[in-house]
Parts: structure tokens; C-alpha cells; sequence
């Protein structure tokens, strides 16, 4: 009989906490969100799953011994997952666009400015008393407004792995929302003039070029700001791989299989950061809201930079590809291409934006290294 | 606490102007430093032979799809 | 004059011993039995030569800081191998035949009294005086008859990590033997005109339906089993990347890359645990001898269970398909559509038997997550 | 000792004892879990467009199937 | 405003010392020959792409917690990446030559003749007051003559991991200049007579002659020369994978997606160990210069041995095939092909060259495993 | 330290004998055993039926294989 009641004190139903069935519901609506809405399902299925493994009650699977606590122990504590993961999508990322035009590069510059903005708004809330975030928790909120899931994860295991899960669980979300978030802001802030600017085919860009890009931005980076090293180091080996033509096997291992693996571990580890007691508390509410606020500054500022070289330029460039500089790679150069197209049905952005596009990406690695440096 | 909270804020705006001015600092070098590299191949190596680094494979491919193309061309020429 | 000493000494040939001796020729019977006799040898190759490396003398390869005495502190003590093996399992099993028909769901928990009734065999042999088995070891022998090689190694290395090498070979061995040792207890318990009972055509399985019952299977598990929650947690992971269709990146890793690398480092980790010392006790013997004891149950009572069964149902079941309740997937649903096509030629039972074999695999992870609660 | 033994055999039974419990209560959960899972997806969801999740892939690789079909035909048609 | 200091004292600029540039520019050449020279790509690119991350100024890159650093400490002191890479090549390696014609074994024998007379060549510059190389510091050093990566860095890691750098980058980089050192020493010790001798077609062999094979080489290192084991037991079981055929999906993973993994990490560790302060030492220059006579005097003993096994056998033996016996799989056997052919353009050696080719990759295992018992 | 030095030498020498001969003598014996292990093979297994162990894949290959072949040949004869 006191096994009987062994077996129901060890059971789910017994030890459950509110706390954890909310957790467990907030795993499926992750889920939901991924497979019925598509939202970024790569990086919120292990996510969401993660995060119900983490809350069940009775067994440890997010800490001590746990396999979770084990995967967040090797490769999230110590940066290899998100870094691999961006070695991936180096050997992914074609800085083809870029290089036919270079300038573009300059949204992608300006639309960092969401990043830093959302840092003072998370330090503005806490001399408001509302929230209560170290100058480190801030920059690591801010980093959302990067729009580059693995530098964000990477930026707050290293600045603050306390809000680690509540940060990854923002980007991922609101670059799923891009195609919401971003075309009201990019339609409020250009004429229709403006939308319809034609801009030039780029021209064709040759495979030295593109061979020696990572390693002129790798050198560029070491003499400016080694902090971004790990991060952009990572992302031009993967690059390098792809580009010099000589090493397919290891360039299709990257881009497959060792992303994927890295993915499927990133995710969980993610996931197991997840825990009720960890993620139910106001600063997480606090991110959700300064997160949506990083990606539409980093939108405008990106849109207004174009208008500001248009004043300076003869080659005018159309704004709107300058909301694809906040990243959210491919996302964003998909969006500009959709606006454009909405007042034009013959001016295809997409090749344009890719340029803005990926120097987003470059720009919040710089701004990430900056604040690891910095606010570290 | 509310002079450490002022005091945040101040290291924060530092932090951001310092961050965006380093962001455009280094993208505007690299848009430089890619310009003059761009310049410097084009000058050296007028003409890039982009097919000369083939793999086996990708000569298989092709070759497939040199095969499957002509298949495709048959069958509708047939079905007209 | 002593170099040559020196090297002379240092040769196997010298240093072996006669126990060493055996279980190299050991390690070249599994071999034998995985390439000749195709035993499931994915496990028994890594298996049977990571037993043969172990036992090489005067060289750390098992122990210390040799190589595969790393592999097993890596994955094996840590659980992370089987569960890494069991998510990419998950990825590759089709819940559809079980959605079909749930009710043959019973057959699969009908079998898994293998596993307690060798447990008890176990300590029954303790209680004679023939081993010294603990409550624990006993757990981890009786797991061998839910005819899952990576639940039994999982369990076996929470439980009875001194034991594991037996088990792993043990289960491994009958998994491959199930062709043999269970259409004669089939036979047997059945007449002929059960054995050519026609089953209707099972209906067609929604996706949605595929994607929500590996999510429903985990909130029960939480709820009642928590114990079973990592083993399970894993297996319906690697499901839902398959089933939701929206990351067949990750599903395609999971199936292949993965699944292939944790299956070669866990065959060569269970291969370290092949040591002499540890492997040529006679509790190898005993467990050897219960392991096979603990398939037979399994069969039989799946089989009885689908008799018991059509005694209160009109939509009779051929009680064949019971035996492929132990799980050993798809070896055992295909011996019932082996053993039902002896009887009549045009009735293929295999797709019915597909159910009660994936129920069989979730009814071992019940049962390990219960003993790892209350026995470990 | 043999009074620790006769316990351990004991414990053994009451293990083996809730351990089955435990899987057919859990199983018989499950079948009904199941049910009425299928049950509401089959009443809110009434016909499944099972081929609108279809990736690119498996576009081009039935296209390829498609392609080839063709080619068998053709093949065995010339063949007569 | 010291801000702005601090900045600028942040910067690489700043930072940077001169023996850290001079080690950037080392590693943009490795870069270059392998990415314009072909160099062995393979590895070549990330331990230049490493070795650049790792002189980076003012960030852990290859220390302390640094990214290198930690893949270093995984699989690069533990001996495990190199183990993996030689169980893939293990896995890609065919036997079916040198079973053809066994004898040419010996060739293979002849040809590590060059790691011992550089280990010696390492001791006498050390009398000589030249460097300053412990035994096992001279053994590590001659194992350049080996011609197989994986071997000396396994080698290195485990006697002198100081030097690991320079003895990695010799290794390659002499294996990648096998087409130049090689044919003038084949030409200078060979007549025209004895370079157009034809070989007889070798005989087909049975694939269960090349399932036995890894296993009795196994055996026979477990008997004479277990020191050797961890190097040719993970060599024999990819081996075994491959030629078995019933586990073609665990050797695939271990000929793709496991040995790029496995080198990716690998050459990015060895990158780890490009630090300044240890490359740029005297000894490195040592090292080079040894590592090109360890080669030469390989090639010479192999082409020897070949003409002294014609004295004593009617079946003539090419003696240009001798040179095939560093290994340097499959560089030297087409370079003894390629010399073959400007004598004779009928002549095609190919086949031939490929028994001492990987007889000499066992033939370095061997001598591996000596200097690991007897110099460590 | 000139001694040590000298030692060091000796040792050497010792090393590189004591290497070589384990080299030759190993790769001698793995000649005889293999020429050992292939004549018991080739007695015992007179015919090697070397196409016995092919997998479903290996078919689907041949299967992808000959259609493509048809469509090849068919290509050029109806270019002729
Ligand atoms: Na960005
Ligand atoms: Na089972
Ligand atoms: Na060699």
C-alpha cells in the first residue's frame, strides 16, 4: 500500500507545479507557432520540445545529470554550438550581392542601431524601476535587435546566461515576424517614388574576389575588434570553405550534416534553459517587449540611412532594401523585394537586398564583439 | 542606488555611441578595403575562366542532366 | 641484449593472458555472427571489435585514458549515446499502423511481462544460491526482454553499469535470434484457426493525427511516468522532426549522420565493457540464459493477450501479431507475417503486426522508466 | 542473509507487480488519449490535403520521376 | 575620452606584436598553397585558417576558454580526432592490391626507413649543439617521415606536443610536395632498364581474403606491437566497416560526414597550436629541414629495397613502386606511375604502387607504436 | 651534459635498430600470414559469387542506371 502511494507521489500528476504545466503549455505554443505558422521551425522545435522535456516534474533532464544539462553544458556554456551553427551558415551565405556593391554595406551599419537603442531602452526601464538590468543583461537584450539567432545566444551565454532562454525564445520569435513587423514601418517612412527606384543589375563578381572577402574581412576584424573574432572568425572559415572550391566535402559537411547536428543540440540546450523558476519572471515579459521595439528601430534606420545616401549619390539606391540590414537572413531581403513589388510588379529587389542583407549580419557581429568587450 | 542607476544609464549611451560609432567605422574600412581588393583582381586576372574549377561531380551532374534534358525533349517532341 | 628483453616483453604475445585470449576469440565470434549470420550488425560489429581492442594487453584502449574508455565516458555512463541512437529511431518509426488501431497497443504492454518475470527469475536465482544478483542488477537483466538494444543499455548503465557488457551482448544476440526463438512458442500457443484469422484493412492516418501523437505521448509520459521521460522524450522528439515535415534537415540528420556516428561510438563504448575481468564471471552465464528465457515470455504473452482479447471483442485479432509486442523492430512483425503466411499464403499480417511492434517499444520505455525510479 | 533474500524476492514481486500496472494503465491511457485525439482531429479537419506539405525536393524528384517514367515507356514501347 | 583610449587600446592595431603578424601572414600562406597550390587542402586550410584565429591579439581564440583551445583540449590531446580521421581513411582504404601481391609488403617495410634516420638526424644535430631535441622530441620529428598526417600528430600529441605545430604543418606540406622531391631521387637510383620493367596483372581478390585481412593484421599487432594498437585498430575496424558490406550505412558516415567533422575540428586544433611563442622558435626551422630529408631518404630506401628483392626473385618488381612505400596515399603510388610513363607510356604502374602505398601507411603505424612504448 | 648527449645518441641508435627490425619483422609475418589466410580461403571457397551480397539500394542503382543507359542509347540513335 505505501508503494501505491510511492507510485503516485512519483508521478507527474502528483509533483506538477502550475509554474511547469504553464512552461509545458508555452513549449506547445512554440511548437504550434513552428509547425503551423512556420516560425523558424529549424531552431523552435528542438526549442519548444526542449523546454517541455525541461518542466517535467520528478526527473532531471535540464539539470544536474540531465541530458539537457549535459548538452547546455558542452556546447552552450562554452559558445561551440551557436559558433558552429554560424560556421554553417558561412559556408551558406554568398557575399556575392555584397561585393557588386559594397556601399550597401552602410545599412547594414545603420540598421544596428536597434541593437544599441534597445540596450538603452532596457537600462531606461531600469531607472524607471520597472525592470532591474545590469549594463551586461541590457547588451545582451539589445543583441536581439542583431536579428541573428546564433550571435544572440552566443552574446548572452557569454554576457547573461541567466536570460539566455527567454533571449532566444524573443529573436527566434520576432525574426519569424519580420514579414509583420517590418513593412508598415518601411512603408510609413517612403514615398511611392521612393519604392519604385530601379536600381542597376549588379555585375558579376569573380571567384578570387569572392575567395579573398572572408579573408579581408577575418584580417579587418583582428586589426579592429578582436571581440567579434570567435563569432566572425567562424562565420569567414565557413565561407572560405565554400568559396576556394578545393575542400567541397568538408564545405557540404558544414553546411549539413555538422549544422544540423549542431542545430538539433543548440536547440535542446536552448530548451533547457527554459525552466519554469528561470523563465517566468517579469524581465522575461520585459525582453519579449523591448525585443519587437530592437527589430523596428533597427527597420527604420536601416530605411532612413538609404534616403540619407540618396541625398549624396547620383546612383540612388531604393530604401526599401535598407529594412534587410537588420539581417534575418534571407527573411528580410524577401520582405523588401514583396514592398517593392507592391508598388512596382516588374522591380525584383531581392538581389539587391541580399548585399544589406548579409552586412547585417557582419554589423551585429561587430556590435556583438563590441559589447562582449565592453560590457563583459 | 539611483546615482549607480544614473550612472548605468551614462555608461550605456557611452556604450552605444562608441558601439554604433565602431559598427560604421569598420563597415565604411570594409567597404574601402573591398573596393580596393575588387580593384586589384580585376586588374590582375582580367579574365576569370568561372567553369575552370570543375569537380568529377559536378561533370556527373551535368552529364545527368544532359541525359534527363534530352529524355524531356524526346518525350514531348513524341507527344506532339 | 636487455632491449630486446624490453621489447619481447612488451609484445602481446608475452603479456596476454588466457582470459584476454578468450575474449578476443570472442570479440571475433560476434564479428563472425554479425557478417556471416547478419546479427543485427550495426551493434555487434562496433561491439565485437571495440571487445577485441579492449582486450589487447599492455595498451589503454578500455581503460584509463585510451581511446574507447573516453568514447564510454563521453556517451555511455552518461546515457547520451542510446539516447541519441533512440531519438534518431524515433525519427525513423511510423506511428501510422498503431493510430490505426490502438487497441493492439495492449499486445505491446502484454509483452513487456518478459521483462519482470526474468527480473524475478533473476532474484529467484539469488534466492538458490546460484548468483548474487541486487534488486537493481536484477532490473537491469530483466530489461533484456523488452527487446530494445538502446532502452537495455540505457537502463544497464544507470542500473548495473558493472553488468553492462553482458546485457548489451545479451540483448543484441536474442534481438537477432527472434527469427528462431519465437515461431515455435507461436506455434504452440496458437490453432490453426487463429493463425489464419484475416484482419480488415487499417484506415488511412491523417498527418495531423502523426504529428500530434508523439506530443500526446510525452504530456502522459510527464504526467504518470516522469521516470521514462528521457528515454521517451528522445524517441518522440526524433518523431515529431519527422512527422511535422517542416525540418527535414534536421529529420534527414536525425535518420542518418547522427543516428550512424552514436551507433559507432556506443557499439565501440559497450565493446570497452568487454573486458576479461569483467566479462568472464558467471554472471554472464546467468544472464545469457535469462535473457533468453525473458524473449520467450515476452512472446508468449503477447500471444495470449491477443487470445484474451478476442474473447471480448467481435473484430477478432490473429493473436500472431502478439508475439511482435516485444518490440525487436521489424524483426519480430516480420516473423508473425512470416509465421501467418505458413498458415495461409495470402494473408499478410505484416502492416497489423507493425503496431503492437512500435506499442511494444513504448511499453519497454515504461517499464525502464518505472524500475529506474524504484530500483536504481 | 536469507532473510535480505526472501525480501529482495519480496520487493522483486511487488516490482514486477506495479511495473505491469504501470504499462497497461499507461497503455490503456494512451489507447484512449489516442481515440480521442483521432476523433477530434477527424471531426475539425475533415478532409487532409495530405500532398500540400510538399517541399521543393520532392517536386523535383517527381519530376524526375516523372522524367524517367517517361524514358521506361518509351523505351519499352520501341522495344515492341 | 577614455573611452576612446580604452578603444584604441582594444584594437588588434594596438595589440598586436610583431611575431603574432609574422604568424598571421604564415598562416594566409599555408592558405595560399593550399587554396592556389592545391597543398592538401583538406587540412591545410583549417590549420592556416586555426593558425591565424590563434595570433589574433587581445581575444582567447586558442587559450584558456577560447573556442580553438577547447576543440584542441576534446580531440586533439586526447588523440581522438586524429583516431577518427584514420578510421575513415581506414574506411576508404582498399586492401585489394597488396593482397594481390603481398611481398610488395616489404617495400612498404623499407620505406619508414626514413623516420629512423631523421629521429637520428634530430639526435646528431642535438650533439652538435644545433637544437636541443629530447628522444622523444627526435621521435616525434622522425614520424614526418611516415608521410600520414593523422599518424604524427597522433604521434606528436602523445610525445611532444610542444612541437605539434611545426611537425603538422611539415607533415603536409612535404606530403603535398611528394611530386617534387620525389621523381628526381626515383630517376638517380633506377636505369632506364629497370624503370620499363612490366609487372604482371595482379589476380583478383576474394572480398572474404578482404574481410579476414584487417582482422589478422589486428591480431598480429595485438601479438607483436600492441603499442600500435589504438593507430591500426581504428584503421582496421573502418576497414572492416567498409569491406563486411552489411554496415554500408555506418561506412558511409565514417568516409563522409564523420571524417570531415572529425577533420574540420582537427585541423582547426593543430591551427590551435600555431600560437607565436611556439612556432616561431628555432626548432621549428629544424623541423622543416629534417622533414624534407626524413622524405628523400624514405623514397630512397623504398626504391633500394625493390632492386635488392630483384637480385633474389625471378619476378621482377618495378623498382619505381618502392618509392610508393612512404605512403603519402595515393600522391606517391600516381607519382610512381607518372615517372613509370616517361619511360614507357604503356606502362602503367598505378595499380601496382598502390600495394606499398598502404602497406606503407601500416608500416608507420608500426614504427608509431615503437617509438610510443620505447621513446615516451 | 656532453655524456647525456652521447647517451642520448646510443639510444637513439638502439631505437632505430630495435624500430626497423620490428617494422621488417612485423610486415614479414603479415606476408606469410596473408599468403596463409588467401590459399585457406581460396580452398575453401572455390568460387567467390562476388555479386551475392547486393542491397536493395545497389538495385535501385542498376535499376536507375539502365533506364538512363536506354535513354542515352535511344538519344543517339535517333540522332543519327
Ligand atoms: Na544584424
Ligand atoms: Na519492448
Ligand atoms: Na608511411
Amino acid at each position: 500500500m505505501s508503494q501505491l502511494a510511492a507510485l503516485w507521489q512519483s508521478s507527474g500528476i502528483y509533483q506538477i507545479s502550475v509554474a511547469q504545466a504553464v512552461m509545458i503549455l508555452i513549449g506547445l505554443f512554440l511548437l504550434y507557432l513552428a509547425i503551423a505558422r512556420r516560425f523558424e521551425p529549424l531552431l523552435l522545435i528542438p526549442i519548444g520540445f526542449g523546454g517541455i522535456l525541461s518542466n517535467i516534474p520528478g526527473v532531471e533532464i535540464a539539470v544536474g545529470d540531465g541530458v539537457l544539462a549535459q548538452f547546455a553544458g558542452m556546447g552552450l556554456d562554452t559558445g561551440i554550438f551557436p559558433l558552429l551553427v554560424f560556421m554553417g551558415i558561412g559556408a551558406m551565405t554568398d557575399f556575392g550581392p555584397l561585393l557588386a556593391n559594397p556601399r550597401t554595406m552602410l545599412l547594414g551599419a545603420a540598421a544596428q542601431f536597434g541593437i544599441f537603442s534597445t540596450l538603452l531602452g532596457a537600462l531606461a526601464m531600469t531607472q524607471l524601476g520597472v525592470f532591474d538590468f545590469s549594463l551586461a543583461q541590457a547588451a545582451a537584450i539589445g543583441i536581439i535587435g542583431g536579428a541573428d539567432g546564433p550571435t544572440a545566444i552566443y552574446v548572452s551565454s557569454v554576457l547573461a546566461p541567466e536570460l539566455l532562454g527567454a533571449i532566444a525564445v524573443s529573436a527566434y520569435s520576432y525574426m519569424a515576424l519580420v514579414p509583420l513587423i517590418q513593412p508598415p514601418i518601411m512603408r510609413a517612412l517612403t514615398t511611392h517614388d521612393e519604392r519604385i527606384i530601379q536600381m542597376q543589375l549588379p555585375r558579376e563578381v569573380s571567384q578570387t574576389e569572392k575567395i579573398l572577402f572572408p579573408l579581408l574581412l577575418l584580417i579587418l576584424v583582428a586589426l579592429i575588434v578582436p571581440g567579434a573574432a570567435p563569432l566572425l572568425g567562424m562565420f569567414c572559415f565557413g565561407n572560405l570553405m565554400k568559396e576556394c572550391r578545393v575542400v567541397a566535402r568538408l564545405s557540404d559537411t558544414a553546411q549539413n550534416a555538422l549544422i544540423n547536428i549542431a542545430t538539433i543540440f543548440l536547440g535542446l540546450s536552448v530548451g533547457s534553459k527554459l525552466i519554469a523558476d528561470e523563465f517566468l519572471v517579469g524581465a522575461t515579459l520585459g525582453i519579449l517587449g523591448l525585443g519587437v521595439v530592437a527589430f523596428a528601430i533597427g527597420t527604420a534606420t536601416g530605411v532612413l540611412m538609404a534616403k540619407v545616401m540618396n541625398m549624396f549619390s547620383e546612383r540612388k539606391i531604393n530604401p526599401l532594401i535598407g529594412a534587410a540590414g537588420v539581417s534575418a537572413v534571407p527573411m528580410a531581403a524577401r520582405v523588401a523585394n514583396k514592398v517593392g513589388i507592391e508598388s512596382d510588379p516588374d522591380n525584383f529587389l531581392i538581389m539587391h537586398a541580399m548585399g544589406p542583407n548579409v552586412a547585417g549580419v557582419i554589423g551585429s557581429t561587430i556590435a556583438a564583439g563590441v559589447l562582449i568587450q565592453f560590457a563583459g | 542606488m539611483s546615482q549607480t542607476v544614473e550612472n548605468l544609464v551614462s555608461q550605456g549611451f557611452e556604450l552605444a555611441i562608441f558601439g554604433m560609432g565602431t559598427v560604421f567605422v569598420f563597415l565604411t574600412l570594409l567597404i574601402l578595403a573591398t573596393h580596393g581588393m575588387s580593384r586589384l583582381v580585376q586588374k590582375y586576372e582580367p579574365e576569370t575562366p568561372k567553369t575552370a574549377v570543375k569537380t568529377a561531380t559536378h561533370k556527373v551532374d551535368r552529364h545527368l542532366i544532359e541525359v534527363i534534358a534530352a529524355a524531356i525533349a524526346q518525350h514531348r517532341n513524341e507527344g506532339d
